[in-house]
């Protein structure tokens, strides 16, 4: 048996196992627990590497529990035992080494920006199992565990983002709030679940695509589905989660809350496009895709810039980012069925939407850091209450000054490279599209540049005389995603290439994905 | 962004650095001529055409004062952003009939948000000093960028659409493809408006970018002193200066290669070095032809607006126009 | 977007502000909230100096209120120490003293134009309007000798005549005046921006302007007929026809908004070239001065005794003097009151809820001149504190002032 | 554009401008150079705007009339006016002159006048170009 | 303190009023304007003293602007001139005796030219101008000949 | 409208307020080569009734109110209200100048500022350079003087209260007089 084979569930399983061992760690020695956890996640992290480079260049991955190769295991016909199976391609590998990342720098910005706070054995091995979920739902190759994951980092979440205590309010409600989508959302996804096996007898989704009829059960599972995720994802107009739950949890959460609500567009753009592909009605659905995309792009960023909260101001441009990532995606999918056009443009335009969600990971997570790290040093998340931070903190505004290019889209960041990818396609298919997306574009830049003024501009604050440099460990989490942002907006070719090509690609050709799996059929 | 030969690489670094000088020389000559035109249409002699390279050469030798409450780095990171920018702008347009020197994905895009930048370096800066003139003066400045960004875009945008429409295997938001195929040649007789429209459109865009009345509400100097600037002196001043003169040949070529990419040579019979230098001359008047209209003439011909009908202007009139040229280009094209 | 009010110092040195004068503004977003004024930058203690001089010195002194207005405060000065003095001014001096006052009405009111046009940033008007006042002041160069602070009034009369050889001069001048008068009408009143600029912006209305003790084209503006010179006519006036002017002589209606105040300047700019006609007409020959020995002059005022007030309508509205003398070198009481004065108070209701970006041209449409605002001199005897003045420069001006008497 | 004042400026651009070029249109290579030029007659300096009869320039003083009967000091607003009691005679601080001409009028022996000299820059405001005896 | 000859062509002028008479602040308005152009000399305007190199003041520096006259003197980048226009600037001229005012403007700050006159013609003022330059070219040259001995 | 003569206004007064009139004078001026006349008139009258008489005058027409003169003469103060009545008509117009007086020891005047709110200023700059306090004006912070201006100086007062100006010649001109450097030291 070749190791190598088995790097999927070891992806899961270390964090999984780290999760159980953080709180016996913890009653020996507190201070190890986040060590413990770094480690762990770190592994996790090369691990997800090598299985990105095995994916890339030999193709899409499947691994079934128990058995030795997926295919020996498949019995012919249509039946499918239940069984947990993993199955991984380049769009899947993309989403994994997302979180792979913000998870390890999460953990490693954890170590000093927790340190005071009591309960970390139970923090690290919440953020450990919000880890496993998140990569469970981006492996998973089956509806019901894809649910069971769904569950896991939603109940992880939930803990963690009223983690800075039950007994404050704001904390308090930010979790409820997130408990109850979390809880509407996985029901209605049982639901869909239920549909579909009630009709065709299976849960993997290749093999409920190769069979998919789009009957009207299906068009009701569609419906169910697509709002849901998309409400997971913070989409507008079901975004009113995002602002609280994003302000309240602690700075790390929030960039790993973000990589959540992308694994939950991720399921999205798996269920539309792997599932149903062009059995769809493209065009209808990519518009509605659009619109979300659209709305979400101007109301997140409109809502943003009256925010005085800096959190609350990140979490709104979450909203309105995510609006690009609709928009790239959606514009593709509406030409899906038009070969021509999606040639021309239509591919173009999800490489866009896909790369935006790698860059939009890295520059939010990098923002809602800086963000930490302020108020790790002033106490406050008001902006009317910062000002003059740059005297002092010169690291964190170096950080913030790029992450702030970043997501409104300067060269030469990362959040350039996709952006122009969008642009230059989708105002093909309508060029309002385009004018809106940079008109927004640059309202973020406008917003930020605000951001930056109140926080770090202006005379020294004599209460913050005494502020200085967060902690190195945190500069060196900060500095990671710098360095990722810089790289991916100076090289986007090779990024676009390797990366999300392959990762679009196996989205739009269904038979691939099916066929991993399906042995060809 | 490829890998390219390094001998290519070398040509194009000392491309730069001579566009770079040129860019600037033209800029600061064109400033002059600009303020020598004002001068003579306000009846007075002005001053003489080198001038803005004395100041230059004045400002450069003076104290550098930073002010207390400013972040010196960001304080004096922020003119030479803001010059950075400009010239990286110059680098992809192209003169005539030469290409530019960079070129690749959507060059426009880059430029639309390049010329961002020094606005965002003057607002930063403006910030960064801490003065309370400086402070509106910044605010005015993001207003006036957030308001002309609809109209200047969708200008951008139509006419990419158009040629994408025309040639759709071409990369179209290059600018030398752009220049190479003038819109005029492209479009019937609606799309003809459209497009007279969307020149227009550029032309309200242009005092905007560069902050000449009547858009100038962020540097109102009977208002605010001198606005963004007030704080800076000495070399930052000089740059900004620079900045602002690099970025007025920006939008003036912008202006020629999105409109009037026409070259002369091939009229004249030319060939060789000659067309070259015919074209670039040619290149350089009508520069100047628009420099006349959209900023000498008109920054003399009106009053300030203030900074609430400069953001409705935008966002309503000149907006408006924008989209009905955009409209009048799809409809040109959707009907024949 | 920023909810919190803050506050902009304007002053005292300001480039909308040609004269030190501090403002504060209350700002929430781009409007104002709240107005301060704090004048006293300008602080000369002219009407101080003014009790240790004699009343010819004081002419000179009267004339550097303000520069603009150098012909309107010894005007009213003279005026207030003739009828103190009982003294009568020869018809001739009359006249003589109403075209040099009008003709300076026309050089302050284009002036004032294109200190308008520069503070809505349109320097082309600037430009335009004052190469038309140059005619003006060459022509003021010529009669009087100088281009501004024309030293021609005496107390009695005045001190240049206008000889018959001068007249074509004065003539050719108005000429010019009546051609160039359709072009600033046409650049000030039909220009799209500049209309969106002034009207609707910085209203005084007819109510606040009677309450608030306007004065001048800031009181027309808001459509009251009062000008000194049709209410009271005094001096050469008494034989003219002049009429107060509103705007709605021109547009039909009455805003009280800085448009309007442009109008009323404008028209007044026709006025006085009509007053000056007449006075070219009607002008009497005789004496220009009732005195002409200035020693006698200074001993008469020496000894005589009584009070006297002089009124006289300048460009910005009423200059007021009042002078008492009791039979001294000095005159016991001067009291110099200047349009500005009282077109203080109204830039209250004018400025409030209008923008940063009106604060210049609503305050500019007034007219002010700071330089006649600032009456009074500050001395604190209890501690030499910084800003009045520190005991080093109280020592330094006793030593100069000795250094000057005995050099 | 076609506002009045567009056709205004228009017009004036093919227009001679209204400027005076005194003393020179543009700065000169060097400043010294020309003054020296200008002192050896090889160079012109453009005149003034024409000064009017009756100007009220620079004083002048006819010392040898004068009684030193104080009375120009009397009337002097600015106190530019100094009586030197050994000589009986008067001295005349040109820096502190608001050129009223107000001595002249009153000096019984008309030993003051004005000239048409206003060009009166200095580096030093007690120089002897600024003093008049 | 650096000098080179382009400071001498581009003056930028920053107009202080320390309690004039405005007089001779009109005039130096007209100055700027089409029959004089200061322009021409490359002289403009500027609104803060940050941009300034020569400082123009006028009038006899009242009580309350002693303060500010020195700060904006402070705030003036190097190297900078001083010219004082007008008789009150240059030595109190009329207002030679009230206790508020300092009478002249070198008695607060340094002053490089003085233009008397009330006020001096726009063409006097030039003169004053014309004074700096050749103070200014002066001062230049004998900074270019001090390193040679 | 209807206008009064100066001799009708006059017997307004006198009628509502007999003796407290303490003098009246019309005084008839002419200009012009045509000698047209127009008219002054100056009223003396006693404190107590003074803001009453303003109250009379408003009911003539709303009168334009132009400055207050001082003059402090020593045992008491002269406050002159320059007013004057109906314009916008050709020599219609009347100045009216009330003169009132005040004991040094009270200086205490009814504010007008409730009937012409213009007067503020005027009376702000009596109170800062008299001294005189206006009931019910209220207390705002200086427009002349300096915000922090000791309270007991009032620059136009000529007693001890006074400012000490520096006259050319010594000579007693209303103030204290300063005129040489040691009583210049003594008054530090
Ligand atoms: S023109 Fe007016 S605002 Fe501009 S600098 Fe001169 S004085 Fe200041
Ligand atoms: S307000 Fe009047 S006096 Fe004052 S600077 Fe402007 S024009 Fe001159
Ligand atoms: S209002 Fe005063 S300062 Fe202005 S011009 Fe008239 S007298 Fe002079
Ligand atoms: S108002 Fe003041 S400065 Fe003007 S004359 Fe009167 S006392 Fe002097
Ligand atoms: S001209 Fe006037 S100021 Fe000059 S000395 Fe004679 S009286 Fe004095
Ligand atoms: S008035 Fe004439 S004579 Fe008398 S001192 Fe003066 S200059 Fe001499
Ligand atoms: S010098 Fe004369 S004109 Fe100039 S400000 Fe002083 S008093 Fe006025
Ligand atoms: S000595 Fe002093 S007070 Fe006398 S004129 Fe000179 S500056 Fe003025």
């Amino acid at each position: 048996m070749n190791l190598s084979n088995h790097i999927p569930i070891l992806i899961v399983a270390i964090p999984l196992l780290a999760a159980f061992l953080v709180p016996l760690i913890g009653r020996i020695n507190k201070k190890a627990t986040g060590t413990l956890t770094t480690l762990a996640l770190s592994v996790s992290l090369i691990l997800t590497i090598t299985l990105a480079v095995k994916i890339l260049t030999v193709g899409p991955q499947a691994y079934v529990f128990g058995a030795t190769s997926p295919s020996l295991t498949l019995p012919s016909g249509l039946k499918f035992p239940i069984r947990i199976m993993f199955q991984i391609d380049a769009m899947g590998i993309f989403m994994g080494l997302i979180t792979a990342v913000v998870s390890f720098v999460g953990a490693v910005y954890s170590l000093v920006f927790m340190k005071q706070h009591s309960g970390l054995d139970k923090y690290y091995s919440l953020l450990l199992l919000l880890t496993v979920g998140m990569f469970g739902m981006e492996f998973t190759g089956d509806m019901f565990n894809f649910f069971v994951f769904l569950e896991i980092a939603s109940i992880a979440s939930v803990a963690l983002i009223s983690f800075r205590g039950i007994d404050l309010g704001e904390p308090a409600e930010a979790g409820f709030k997130y408990m109850v989508v979390s809880s509407i959302s996985a029901l209605m996804v049982l639901f869909a679940v239920g549909i579909f096996y009630g009709q065709y007898d299976i849960l993997n989704f290749a093999a409920i695509a190769s069979v998919i009829k789009y009957s009207q059960l299906d068009k009701i599972a569609l419906g169910l589905l697509i709002p849901v995720l998309a409400m997971k994802a913070g989409a507008v107009p079901m975004h009113m989660w995002t602002p609280d739950a994003y302000s309240e949890a602690p700075a790390p959460i929030t960039m790993m809350l973000v990589a959540t609500s992308q694994a939950s567009l991720y399921a999205l753009f798996r269920v539309v496009f792997s599932l149903y592909n062009i059995s769809l009605n493209a065009l209808t659905v990519g518009w509605i895709i659009i619109i979300f995309g659209l709305l979400s792009m101007f109301i997140g960023v409109t809502m943003a810039i009256i925010q005085k909260d800096i959190k609350r101001l990140m979490a709104y441009h979450a909203v309105s980012q995510t609006g690009y990532m609709f928009l790239g995606v959606g514009v593709g999918l509406a030409v899906l069925a038009n070969p021509v056009a999606l040639n021309q443009y239509g591919i173009t335009a999800m490489e866009g939407g896909i790369f935006h969600i790698m860059n939009h990971a890295m520059y939010k997570g990098l923002l809602f850091l800086t963000a930490g790290a302020l108020f790790f040093r002033t106490g406050t998340k008001n902006l009317d209450k910062m000002g003059g931070l740059a005297h002092s903190m010169k690291y964190t505004t170096i950080f913030f000054i790029i992450g702030a290019a970043a997501i409104a889209g300067l060269p030469p960041f990362n959040g350039f490279a996709s952006k122009l990818l969008i642009y230059e396609s989708v105002y093909k298919f309508n060029p309002l599209l385009s004018i809106i997306a940079m008109v927004v574009s640059i309202l973020t830049l406008a917003s930020f540049v605000k951001v930056f003024h109140s926080a770090f501009l202006g005379p020294k604050l004599p209460q913050f005389k005494e502020v200085k440099e967060v902690p190195r460990s945190m500069v060196f989490a900060m500095a990671v995603l710098s360095c990722i942002i810089i790289f991916f907006g100076l090289f986007p070719d090779l990024i676009v290439k390797n990366l999300v090509h392959p990762a679009v690609m196996s989205l739009i050709e269904q038979l691939q994905y099916t066929g991993t799996v399906l042995g060809g059929m | 962004m490829t890998s390219i030969s390094l001998f290519g690489i070398l040509i194009k670094i000392i491309g730069a650095i001579v566009i770079a000088f040129l860019g600037v020389v033209i800029g600061l000559f064109y400033k002059g001529i600009d303020r020598k035109l004002a001068a003579r249409m306000q009846a007075r002699v002005g001053p003489p055409i080198r001038q803005p390279f004395m100041d230059f050469f004045k400002l450069m030798i003076k104290e550098n004062i930073v002010p207390q409450n400013a972040v010196p780095w960001i304080f004096n990171g922020a003119p030479i952003m803001a010059l950075v920018s400009s010239i990286t702008i110059l680098l992809y347009l192209p003169v005539g009939n030469i290409p530019p020197l960079l070129s690749g994905y959507g060059d426009i895009v880059l430029i639309i948000y390049l010329l961002t930048l020094p606005a965002i370096g003057m607002v930063v800066g403006g910030f960064a000093s801490g003065s309370p003139y400086a402070n509106v003066g910044a605010q005015r400045e993001m207003v006036m960028m957030m308001s002309y960004e609809l109209p200047l875009v969708t200008a951008v945008v139509a006419l990419g659409w158009k040629l994408s429409q025309v040639y759709p295997q071409l990369n179209i938001f290059s600018l030398a493809v752009i220049n190479a195929r003038p819109i005029w040649g492209l479009v019937g007789p609606l799309g003809f408006i459209g497009a007279i429209l969307l020149f227009i459109t550029l032309a309200a865009v242009t005092p905007g970018e560069l902050s000449k009345v009547p858009f100038d509400a962020p540097e109102a100097e009977t208002e605010l002193a001198g606005g963004i600037l007030v704080e800076y002196s000495g070399r930052n001043l000089a740059l900004f200066g620079l900045a602002d003169a690099v970025k007025t040949v920006v939008m003036m070529s912008l202006t020629v290669a999105l409109f009037f990419p026409y070259n002369i040579s091939h009229l004249l019979a030319l060939s060789g070095v000659f067309a070259l230098i015919a074209d670039v001359l040619f290149f350089l008047v009508k520069m100047f032809l628009v420099m006349f209209v959209e900023v000498s003439f008109v920054r003399i011909a009106f009053a300030r607006l203030k900074i609430d009908q400069v953001s409705f202007a935008y966002w309503v009139p000149v907006a408006i126009i924008g989209l009905l040229g955009l409209m009048l280009i799809v409809l040109d094209t959707i009907i024949v | 977007m920023n909810k919190k009010t803050y506050s902009i110092p304007i002053g005292p040195v300001h480039p909308s502000l040609e004269e030190p004068m501090t403002f504060n503004f209350e700002i929430y977003g781009e409007r104002i909230e709240k107005v301060y004024l704090a004048p006293g930058d300008n602080h000369r203690g002219i009407e101080f100096m003014g009790r240790q001089r004699n009343p010819i010195q004081i002419i000179y002194l009267a004339e550097r209120i303000c520069g603009i207005c150098s012909a309107s405060h010894p005007f009213a000065f003279c005026q207030a120490v003739e009828n103190a003095a009982g003294i009568e001014v020869p018809e001739r001096g009359q006249y003589i003293r109403v075209i040099i006052a009008e003709l300076e009405r026309i050089h302050s009111h284009i002036l004032w134009a294109g200190i308008a046009g520069h503070e809505l940033g349109f320097d082309s008007v600037l430009y335009i309007s004052w190469r038309a006042r140059e005619e003006v002041l060459d022509l003021l160069e010529y009669l009087t000798g100088n281009r501004i602070n024309y030293g021609v009034f005496m107390i009695g009369g005045v001190r240049r005549d206008i000889s018959e050889e001068q007249i074509p001069r004065i003539r050719k001048t108005l000429e010019y005046y009546k051609d160039v008068y359709g072009k600033i009408e046409d650049i000030f009143l039909k220009d799209p921006t500049i209309a969106l600029r002034t009207k609707n912006v910085g209203v005084l209305t007819k109510e606040d302007a009677l309450r608030l003790c306007a004065v001048g084209p800031t009181t027309r503006a808001s459509g009251i007929k009062k000008d000194v010179r049709q209410d009271q006519p005094y001096s050469a006036y008494a034989d003219l026809e002049v009429k107060a002017i509103t705007p709605d002589v021109f547009s039909g209606e009455i805003n009280g908004d800085v448009y309007d105040r442009i109008i009323v300047r404008l028209l007044e700019l026709v006025q006085s070239i009509q007053i000056i006609e007449q006075c070219l007409e009607n002008m009497p020959s005789g004496e220009i001065v009732a005195e002409k020995k200035l020693v006698k002059l200074l001993n008469q005022l020496k000894k005589a005794k009584g009070e006297g007030i002089g009124r006289h309508e300048a460009p910005r509205g009423e200059v007021f003097h009042y002078v008492k003398l009791a039979e001294a070198e000095v005159p016991e009481i001067w009291k110099a009151r200047a349009p500005t004065y009282n077109n203080l108070m109204p830039w209250a209701p004018m400025l409030l809820g209008e923008q940063i970006a009106d604060i210049p041209i609503v305050v500019a449409s007034t007219d002010p001149c700071i330089a006649c605002m600032d009456r009074v001199t500050i001395l604190n005897k209890a501690n030499g504190r910084k800003d009045v003045l520190t005991k080093k420069d109280l020592h330094e001006l006793s030593v100069q002032k000795t250094r000057r008497i005995t050099p | 554009m076609a506002t009045p004042m567009g056709f205004e400026l228009l017009k004036q651009l093919f227009k001679k401008p209204a400027t005076n070029v005194f003393p020179v249109t543009y700065y000169p290579d060097s400043i010294l150079k020309l003054l020296e030029k200008v002192e050896k007659g090889e160079a012109k300096i453009h005149p003034h705007v024409e000064i009017p009869k009756n100007f009220k320039g620079k004083i002048v003083f006819d010392r040898d009339e004068c009684i030193g009967c104080k009375l120009c000091i009397k009337v002097c607003p600015a106190e530019a006016i100094e009586f030197i009691p050994e000589k009986k005679k008067i001295k005349i601080h040109v820096d502190h002159c608001i050129f009223c001409s107000q001595c002249n009028d009153i000096c019984p022996k008309n030993c003051l006048n004005m000239s048409e000299e206003f060009l009166l820059a200095d580096v030093d405001r007690s120089s002897s170009k600024l003093i008049v005896e | 303190m650096r000098l080179n000859k382009y400071f001498e062509r581009s003056l930028w002028v920053f107009h202080l009023n320390t309690g004039s008479c405005n007089g001779c602040d009109i005039e130096i308005v007209a100055g700027l304007t089409p029959r004089y152009d200061l322009e021409r000399f490359g002289i403009k305007l500027v609104g803060s003293p940050k941009h300034a190199d020569v400082l123009l003041v006028t009038g006899p520096v009242t009580g309350r602007m002693l303060d500010r006259v020195k700060r904006v003197y402070e705030q003036t980048p190097d190297p900078k001139a001083v010219i004082a226009v007008g008789a009150c600037g240059t030595s109190g001229g009329v207002f030679y005796n009230s206790y508020n005012l300092s009478g002249s403007i070198d008695k607060v700050i340094p002053v490089d030219v003085y233009v008397p006159g009330c006020p001096p013609r726009p063409e006097a003022i030039i003169n004053g101008v014309l004074q700096a330059w050749i103070k200014l070219e002066k001062l230049r040259e004998s900074m270019e000949a001090a390193p040679a001995r | 409208m209807e206008y009064m003569k100066p001799e009708e206004i006059i017997e307004l007064f006198k009628e509502k307020f007999n003796e407290s009139i303490t003098n009246s004078r019309i005084e008839i001026k002419t200009a012009g080569s045509k000698k047209n006349s127009y008219s002054l008139i100056w009223l003396e009258i006693e404190l107590k009734v003074f803001k009453e008489a303003v109250k009379l005058l408003c009911t003539i027409q709303f009168p334009h109110f132009a400055i207050i003169s001082d003059n402090d003469t020593g045992e008491e103060v002269k406050l002159t209200y320059h007013f004057s009545l109906y314009y916008g008509e050709r020599f219609k117009e009347i100045s009216l100048n009330i003169t009132t007086n005040l004991p040094k020891n009270n200086l205490k005047m009814p504010t007008i500022t409730d009937l012409i709110p213009g007067a503020q200023t005027s009376e702000r700059e009596m109170k800062e350079m008299m001294g005189i306090t206006f009931e019910n004006l209220p207390d705002l912070p200086n427009v002349f003087l300096p915000i922090d201006f000791s309270k007991d100086v009032f620059p136009f007062r000529k007693d001890e209260k006074g400012v000490y100006p520096l006259s050319k010649n010594g000579k007693h001109i209303g103030g204290n007089i300063i005129d040489n450097e040691e009583e210049v030291k003594k008054v530090e």
